[in-house]
């Protein structure tokens, strides 16, 4: 099966509000494909509803194959989806390398040795404890922390929000070297210019439906699109 | 005679003391039945639980007075809720009958609607130590554990006396407050001091943990262990035969006692209850009985009455010849030592101790304190 | 130099801020010119935070001198300090969520005069003035239409706009905003970058961002941070040029520039 | 704000209140104890529900007054119309201590505070008795007189008792609406803000400690009248515990759901203790249930029936009252 | 001399108090919840125990059993109910765990009457060891050895293993926790299972020292408190230290200042918060 990741007309709520209102898209192995949107557009919703930590009221996910629909977090986890969500949610209380540790799983293809590598800056603060990073230095652990759990799909949730370009670099370059390992990568992204660096394909969303999809090609050349539904001009 | 009457029974029912309030409620209707046979009217009993707190008491017992009328109260196992509900009920115009343990009661807050069925500290040491004293001369050190609150105060105060008195030697003394539950430190107090005997002064619960833990410390084998104030039968069977085996408990009363009356209370309970009476349930069946049967005489409820009646009433008590002394309405009665048997030697299933010695001592009023008009 | 002083709102000299061992922060000397737009640029754990800590009194600086209007303040408690003139928004949005968008300015103009609130017997409508700063700064930030809606309710944008309208009602005389953007879509990012500059006529600003596009546009003076040190000071023009900076920040710009 | 949470609906519940109580109580004494339990309950309603302080001291407060009483009265000559203002005054100073200290910690640790401190003063009026009469108490307090006439009758004292609860509680209304009350549900919503638009949130967590404290060492003074008694068992960790009980049981959205939470307490233990000796595994369970299902407590139930006949905005679900005892305390 | 004597026996106290708080401890450092029903699983340990000697039942059966018992009523609880309260502020779990106490308590003594009772020391362990004046039975000396093994064990199972980090974490978010791949609910049922299930087995070890009654519970509670605040919420050693210290403490005072025995505990309570907020070894 060389889908990664399928989702099919997923509708999920907060409370009564209807969030997602039939989400489809899927990522082929070693993809990385980008979700765009304006704020609220349901970005994150969507992450959360194909890790199951907003359960869809109605639709179907398939990971690698399997259907993981109405699935308990954990287990879509323990499955090879991992999620770097927005707030990163670092353990404060745990070191950095505790952080890390935790999140080792059996037969992932990164070792922490590699991590220190990739991210010397966690290397130098290992024995901090997490809420003594600042927002660049959490974000990269919550990475580096996804990265040990061994995903085969990985999900990031605007992983470059508040960075320093320079940072955003390197962790564009990581992404890539992530998905040459093999990761199929769903990434959720504000700044186009990392799209247009990192994706494949495109999917626009808005008010919680797909409203146009693209690949990298055709998306760079069609600004009415772009000035539509992102508003990149306004 | 009256028409019906009621007698508040205002016990811990609920928290740390609702043992002894469970069977004070037993006895108190056991002799309501008996006054209503006799008497041929209708008595009730109006159980009130205290929490063992004297607000709640002192509120219970204000609602008994202003709602349903009830001027006789038989209860009060605490000092402290029974002075402060002697007082409400003098106010109140009834009259109140306890077996609570602080001398103040009928000592220096002694009232004139107030009356004390169990022997005060005085006497209570009196008739534990001087036979113990006899029985083993050569025991000339002597320790105490005391909880410090007005009861520990008076026992401890009449062992000081009576120990001066017999030219014996107090080595030390240990207060704990009431909550303690913790007496390691104390017994290691205790062993350092090398005592002939270690006499306890704390009461319930608070003596059953001290005994327990001494004896763990193997000081039954090296000394006499006295318990001055045993709370009664049901002291016994917590601790176990095993536990009590030659230790001395002074205690209010027996079940076993051979005297009229408490040959046929224990009769009655047996058959009601299938069990043999205890402190708690005798104490609480007397004080009902002797508030019943003075209102009776009195032909009314009404408390001064009923206290006149009850005042000098000389009477056959479950220690024998009982009787309530005018001056400071303290009922003049017998205190038990008692010396815990081994399992092998009980005839029954409750027959955890012989009776060593009984007796009365009693200070003057003068001295108790009590100025009653 | 007197005159130059005359005209900074707000002087640190040798500032520096150690958390444990760690050094977020160190003599950094910073004079902040009166009704100017000030923005504090650099790589993530640079420090701006932690000096947005130290300038408020939400953390002790372990050493060198903060100085308001020529007053020295480093001792001072970050209520007092507020009583002074120095007002923050945060980086991360904190806000009193439960009570209406009304309410969170009137208490935010209330803190002026926070002794003034321990009145038991008056009622928090009484006073006028703070009742005034809140209205006003409805329009301002226009946020009338949901005034008395609870403003844990609001969209995103808008508790950010509120956030930055927290500091404003305190009417200080500087203002300090962390990532006042931050998390917000572009035509949010819009109002917010004209809010801003309009700050500047009363207020002087002093904000830190990471989107480039307002920073070289609105900013008259930038400072960057790296390590805890100050690297570069100067206008965007020349910091945007300064090769140190395009290494250790900028990058190839692939942020920002876009919006 | 919905109307029956607007300050003067509350006043008049808490008049109509004061005038209904005789009507449906046959005890003087039990009328009388809700009155002043209501008003210690919405002492501590004041810091649980405004400032978000979840105080296990109030015992402390409420034995402190009711010595206070017994002391003066039974040893000094000076007059009850005198006794309750210093009762008040002594609750402030020791308020004012215990909340000093208390308050330097936040969230748990603040609440473990408070119950070290009611420990240590249990101890301490244990161990000091011949100022407290140790476990005997201060016995033979006499009830106020009114011109001559002592107030025996449990109803007449009780119009006594309704008089101060209604000035009380007529004060702290006025001190909810006033700016530092809206400035102490500022503190606890979100109290690093409060800070940071230069409010001394210490000083005024520390002030909403004395107000509580005064009003709460009162009530325990007029307790100690009612009863005639001055007990240990008022200064005990458990009093402080059935305070803050009767706190939750009411709701902390408004003053009035304290008194609600005071009588249905005080009743409801009354009765079923007479019907069953383990009535607090009932309780218990009660409380389980009013944990679960009845978060607002039982003033959030009224507003929710108000909400229903008047088709108003439901409040949010979870008490926010609460919130500022959520946040586990962070270092500073 | 005296004082030694306290000192060794004011450790075996410890010992026993330690075990009482460590569960406390561990249970508030995942679930960031304030147990007041502590005490009562410390009560159902020591009636448990009580009955199973009653009929007869080797004490050495008797302790573990009962232990297990008490954690797998906990879970139960915890799975039950508990779980649907922790996103609640503190004063709803103060609220239910006082409420699961009071419940607990009556139930104990509705099954077991007001009354209490003595539990026989283990014959194995009957008598006393004597060392010149120093007298100590050889249970309490059985009860500190145990503890001590059961402590170290803790110790490595909690700081130094990867389960311990993960309860730890657990701790802070478990939306984060589940995203790695943690069954978080099983996770905290099973920490707050074994938390209870420690409690149940000090009330097991301490039933024979202290025999049983209903309202051993409480007392057991503000112990628990006092140590748990002193050595820093969620912090084991914190647990080991301050027990020690209170038990030492008590001790000493009952030679020092008998009455003032208990006081001196909280005023060392409130000593240490005042001075290190975050108590002993707190992390939080
Ligand atoms: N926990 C929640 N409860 C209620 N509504 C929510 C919740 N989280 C998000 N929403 C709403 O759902 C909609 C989509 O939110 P979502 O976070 O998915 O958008 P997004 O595209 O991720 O936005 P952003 O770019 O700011 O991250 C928004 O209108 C938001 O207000
Ligand atoms: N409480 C703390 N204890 C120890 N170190 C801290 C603490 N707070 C921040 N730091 C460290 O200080 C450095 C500066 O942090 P700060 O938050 O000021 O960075 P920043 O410039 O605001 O970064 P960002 O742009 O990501 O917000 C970082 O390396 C951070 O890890
Ligand atoms: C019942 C009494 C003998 C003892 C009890 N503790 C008291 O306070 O009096
Ligand atoms: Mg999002
Ligand atoms: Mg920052």
């Amino acid at each position: 099966m060389s889908e990664a990741l399928r989702i099919e007309d997923i509708h999920s709520y907060y409370g009564k509000s209807h969030i997602i209102q039939g989400v489809s898209l899927k990522v082929e192995e070693g993809e990385i494909v980008t979700l765009l949107g304006r704020n609220g557009a349901g970005k994150t919703s969507t992450l959360k509803s194909i890790s199951g930590l907003l359960a869809p009221k109605r639709g179907h996910v398939w990971i690698s194959g399997e259907e993981t629909t109405g699935w308990p977090a954990y287990r879509a986890a323990q499955n090879g989806l991992a999620l770097v969500p927005e707030h990163r949610g670092i353990f404060g209380l745990l070191t950095v390398e505790e952080n890390l540790r935790i999140s080792q799983r059996r037969g992932a293809q990164w070792s922490l040795a590699d991590i220190y590598q990739i991210f010397p800056r966690l290397e130098e603060r290992r024995k901090n404890s997490g809420g003594q990073l600042s927002g660049g230095e959490q974000q990269m652990l919550a990475i580096a922390r996804a990265l040990l759990g061994g995903p085969k799909v990985l999900m990031l949730d605007e992983p470059v929000e508040g960075l320093a370009p320079i940072i955003v670099e390197e962790i564009v370059a990581q992404i890539k070297k992530v998905r040459d390992a093999g990761v199929s990568i769903l990434l959720v992204e504000q700044n186009l210019a990392v799209c247009a660096e990192l994706a494949d394909r495109h999917y626009i969303i808005e008010l919680g439906k797909v409203v146009h999809h693209a690949t990298a090609a055709e998306f760079i050349a069609d600004h009415t699109v772009r000035d539509r539904y992102l508003g990149v001009n306004a | 005679a009256t028409g019906a009457m009621t007698v508040g029974i205002p016990v811990p029912i609920s928290g740390a003391f609702a043992a002894n309030g469970k069977f004070a409620s037993m006895g108190a209707i056991i002799a309501a039945e008996e006054a209503a046979e006799n008497l041929g009217i209708d008595i009730s009993t109006l159980d009130m639980d205290t929490e063992g707190k004297p607000a709640t008491a002192v509120r219970r017992v204000q609602d008994g007075i202003a709602q349903d009328g009830v001027k006789l109260f038989a209860g009060g196992i605490l000092s402290s809720e029974s002075l402060a509900m002697g007082k409400e009920i003098e106010r109140g115009g009834g009259v109140f009958m306890t077996t609570a343990g602080a001398d103040e009661i009928t000592g220096s807050d002694c009232n004139s609607a107030t009356f004390r069925w169990s022997v005060p500290t005085f006497g209570a040491i009196e008739q534990t130590l001087r036979p113990i004293i006899d029985a083993i001369p050569d025991a000339k050190r002597w320790y105490t554990i005391t909880p410090q609150y007005v009861f520990g105060e008076g026992l401890l105060s009449a062992t000081t006396n009576l120990l001066a008195e017999k030219g014996l030697e107090h080595v030390g003394n240990s207060y704990h407050s009431l909550v303690e539950k913790e007496f390691s430190g104390y017994i290691t107090n205790a062993i350092a001091a090398k005592p002939d005997v270690l006499l306890l002064l704390n009461f319930g619960s608070q003596s059953s943990d001290t005994l327990r833990q001494a004896i763990s410390f193997g000081l039954k084998e090296r000394m006499t262990i006295v318990i001055a104030w045993a709370s009664g039968l049901e002291q016994f069977e917590g601790l176990g035969a095993d536990v009590c085996e030659g230790v001395y408990f002074g205690a209010q009363y027996w079940h076993s006692v051979d005297a009229p009356l408490n040959n046929a209370l224990r009769a009655k309970v047996r058959e009601k209850y299938g069990a043999n009476p205890n402190y708690s349930l005798a104490g609480s069946y007397i004080c009902t009985k002797l508030l019943l049967d003075a209102a009776a005489k009195a032909g009314t409820t009404d408390g001064p009455a009923v206290a006149a009646a009850l005042s000098g009433m000389a009477y056959d008590g479950l220690t024998g010849p009982e009787t309530i002394r005018a001056e400071d309405h303290q009922v003049m009665k017998d205190y038990y030592l008692l010396k815990g048997k081994a399992k092998a030697d009980m005839q029954d299933e409750d027959d955890y101790a012989e009776v060593v010695s009984a007796g009365q001592s009693f200070l003057s009023p003068a001295d108790s304190g009590c100025k009653l008009g | 130099m007197t005159q130059t002083t005359s005209k900074d709102a707000l002087v640190t000299s040798g500032l520096g801020v150690t958390y444990n061992k760690f050094v977020a922060l160190a003599d950094v000397d910073l004079n902040i010119r009166e009704n100017s737009v000030h923005s504090i640029i650099g790589p993530n754990g640079a420090g701006k935070t932690t000096l947005f800590h130290a300038l408020t009194g939400r953390v002790r600086p372990s050493s060198g001198k903060i100085t308001l209007g020529g007053r020295d303040i480093t001792n001072l408690s970050d209520n007092e300090r507020v009583r002074r003139g120095i007002a923050r928004s945060f980086q991360v949005t904190s806000l009193f969520p439960d009570l209406s968008v009304h309410e969170n300015l009137r208490l935010a103009a209330q803190g002026r005069t926070p002794w003034q609130a321990l009145a038991m017997w008056r009622r928090a409508e009484s006073n006028r003035n703070a009742m005034a700063t809140a209205d006003e700064m409805l329009t301002r930030l226009s946020l009338t239409r949901v005034a008395h809606r609870a403003a844990g309710e609001l969209a995103h944008g808008q508790q950010r706009r509120l956030e930055v309208g927290m500091a404003m009602a305190a009417r200080p005389r500087v203002i300090l905003m962390d990532e006042p953007t931050s998390g917000m879509g572009i035509d949010d990012i819009e109002t917010m970058k004209d809010l801003i500059q309009g700050l500047a006529t009363d207020h002087t600003v002093l904000f830190i961002e990471h989107n480039m596009g307002i920073v070289m546009n609105i900013s008259d003076t930038v400072t960057v941070l790296r390590l805890g040190r100050k690297l570069v000071e100067g206008p965007p023009a020349m910091v945007r040029d300064d090769p140190e900076v395009k290494k250790a920040y900028l990058g190839n710009m692939i942020t920002g520039d876009i919006a | 704000m919905m109307l029956i949470n607007k300050p003067f609906f509350q006043f008049g519940l808490v008049v109509l209140t004061v005038l209904a109580l005789p009507f449906f109580l046959r005890s003087g004494i039990m009328a009388s104890e809700i009155l002043i339990y209501g008003m210690v309950v919405a002492a501590s309603n004041l810091l649980l529900g405004y400032t978000g302080l979840l105080s296990f001291g109030q015992g402390i407060f409420f034995g402190a007054g009711s010595y206070l009483a017994g002391i003066v009265l039974t040893r000094t000559g000076v007059p009850v119309g005198l006794m309750l203002p210093m009762a008040a005054v002594l609750g402030t100073v020791i308020a004012t201590l215990v909340g000093g200290f208390s308050i330097r910690r936040q969230g748990v640790y603040f609440v473990m505070l408070t119950l070290a401190f009611s420990q240590l003063f249990y101890f301490l009026a244990y161990t000091f008795s011949d100022l407290t009469g140790g476990d005997n108490g201060l016995l033979d307090l006499p009830r106020p007189t009114l011109n001559g006439v002592q107030l025996v009758d449990p109803w007449s004292y009780y119009a006594y008792v309704g008089v101060c609860f209604v000035l009380v509680f007529a004060a702290m209304l006025m001190v909810t609406q006033s700016t530092f009350g809206r400035t102490l549900i500022a503190v606890r919503e979100n109290e690093e803000r409060a800070a940071a638009i230069g409010f001394p949130v210490r000083v005024f967590k520390i002030a909403a400690f004395a107000i509580s404290g005064a009003v709460t060492a009162f009530a325990g003074a007029l307790h100690a009248m009612l009863i005639g008694v001055a007990p240990l068992s008022s200064i005990e960790y458990h009093t402080s515990e059935i305070i803050l009980v009767m706190t939750i049981i009411g709701g902390s959205s408004s003053l009035y759901a304290s008194v609600l939470g005071a009588s249905f307490y005080l009743l409801m233990a009354d009765t079923l203790s007479s019907i069953w000796p383990r009535w607090l595994l009932l309780l218990g369970l009660m409380l389980v249930v009013v944990a679960l299902f009845l978060q607002k407590g039982l003033w959030g139930l009224v507003e929710k029936v108000y909400a229903l006949l008047t088709h108003s905005r439901v409040p949010p679900e979870v008490d926010p009252a609460n919130l500022g005892t959520d946040t586990p305390a962070k270092g500073e | 001399m005296i004082y030694l004597f306290q000192v060794l026996n004011g450790i075996g106290l410890g010992m026993l108090y330690f075990l009482l708080a460590v569960g406390l401890s561990i249970i508030f450092g995942l679930l960031q919840f304030v147990n007041f029903a502590h005490g009562a699983f410390y009560l159902l340990g020591a009636y448990l125990t009580y009955d199973l000697v009653e009929r007869d039942v080797s004490f050495w059966v008797a302790m573990p059993a009962a232990a297990i018992i008490v954690a797998l009523v906990a879970g139960l609880t915890e799975a039950s109910l508990l779980r649907r309260i922790y996103k609640l502020p503190h004063t709803f779990h103060i609220l239910v765990t006082v409420g699961l106490a009071l419940i607990i308590q009556e139930f104990v003594i509705v099954v077991w009457g007001p009354l209490g009772g003595s539990v026989a020391t283990p014959k194995s362990l009957a008598g006393v060891m004597i060392i010149g004046d120093f007298i100590y039975p050889y249970y309490r000396i059985f009860a500190i050895c145990f503890t001590a093994v059961l402590a170290f064990v803790l110790y490595w199972a909690l700081e130094r293993t990867r389960l311990g980090a993960i309860v730890r974490a657990g701790s802070e978010s478990t939306e984060t926790m589940a995203l790695l791949g943690y069954d978080t609910l099983r996770i905290n049922t099973a920490v707050f299972a074994f938390g209870a299930g420690l409690a149940g087995l000090a009330g097991a070890l301490a039933a024979p020292i202290r025999g049983v009654e209903p309202f051993m519970g409480v007392e057991a509670l503000s112990v628990a408190f006092v140590v748990v605040v002193i050595g820093g919420m969620g912090s084991y050693v914190g647990a080991l230290a301050a027990g020690l210290l209170v038990g030492v403490i008590q001790s000493l005072m009952a030679t020092i200042w008998p009455e003032g025995a208990r006081l001196m505990i909280y005023v060392a309570m409130a000593f240490v918060i005042i001075t290190m907020p975050r108590g002993l070894f707190g992390r939080v």
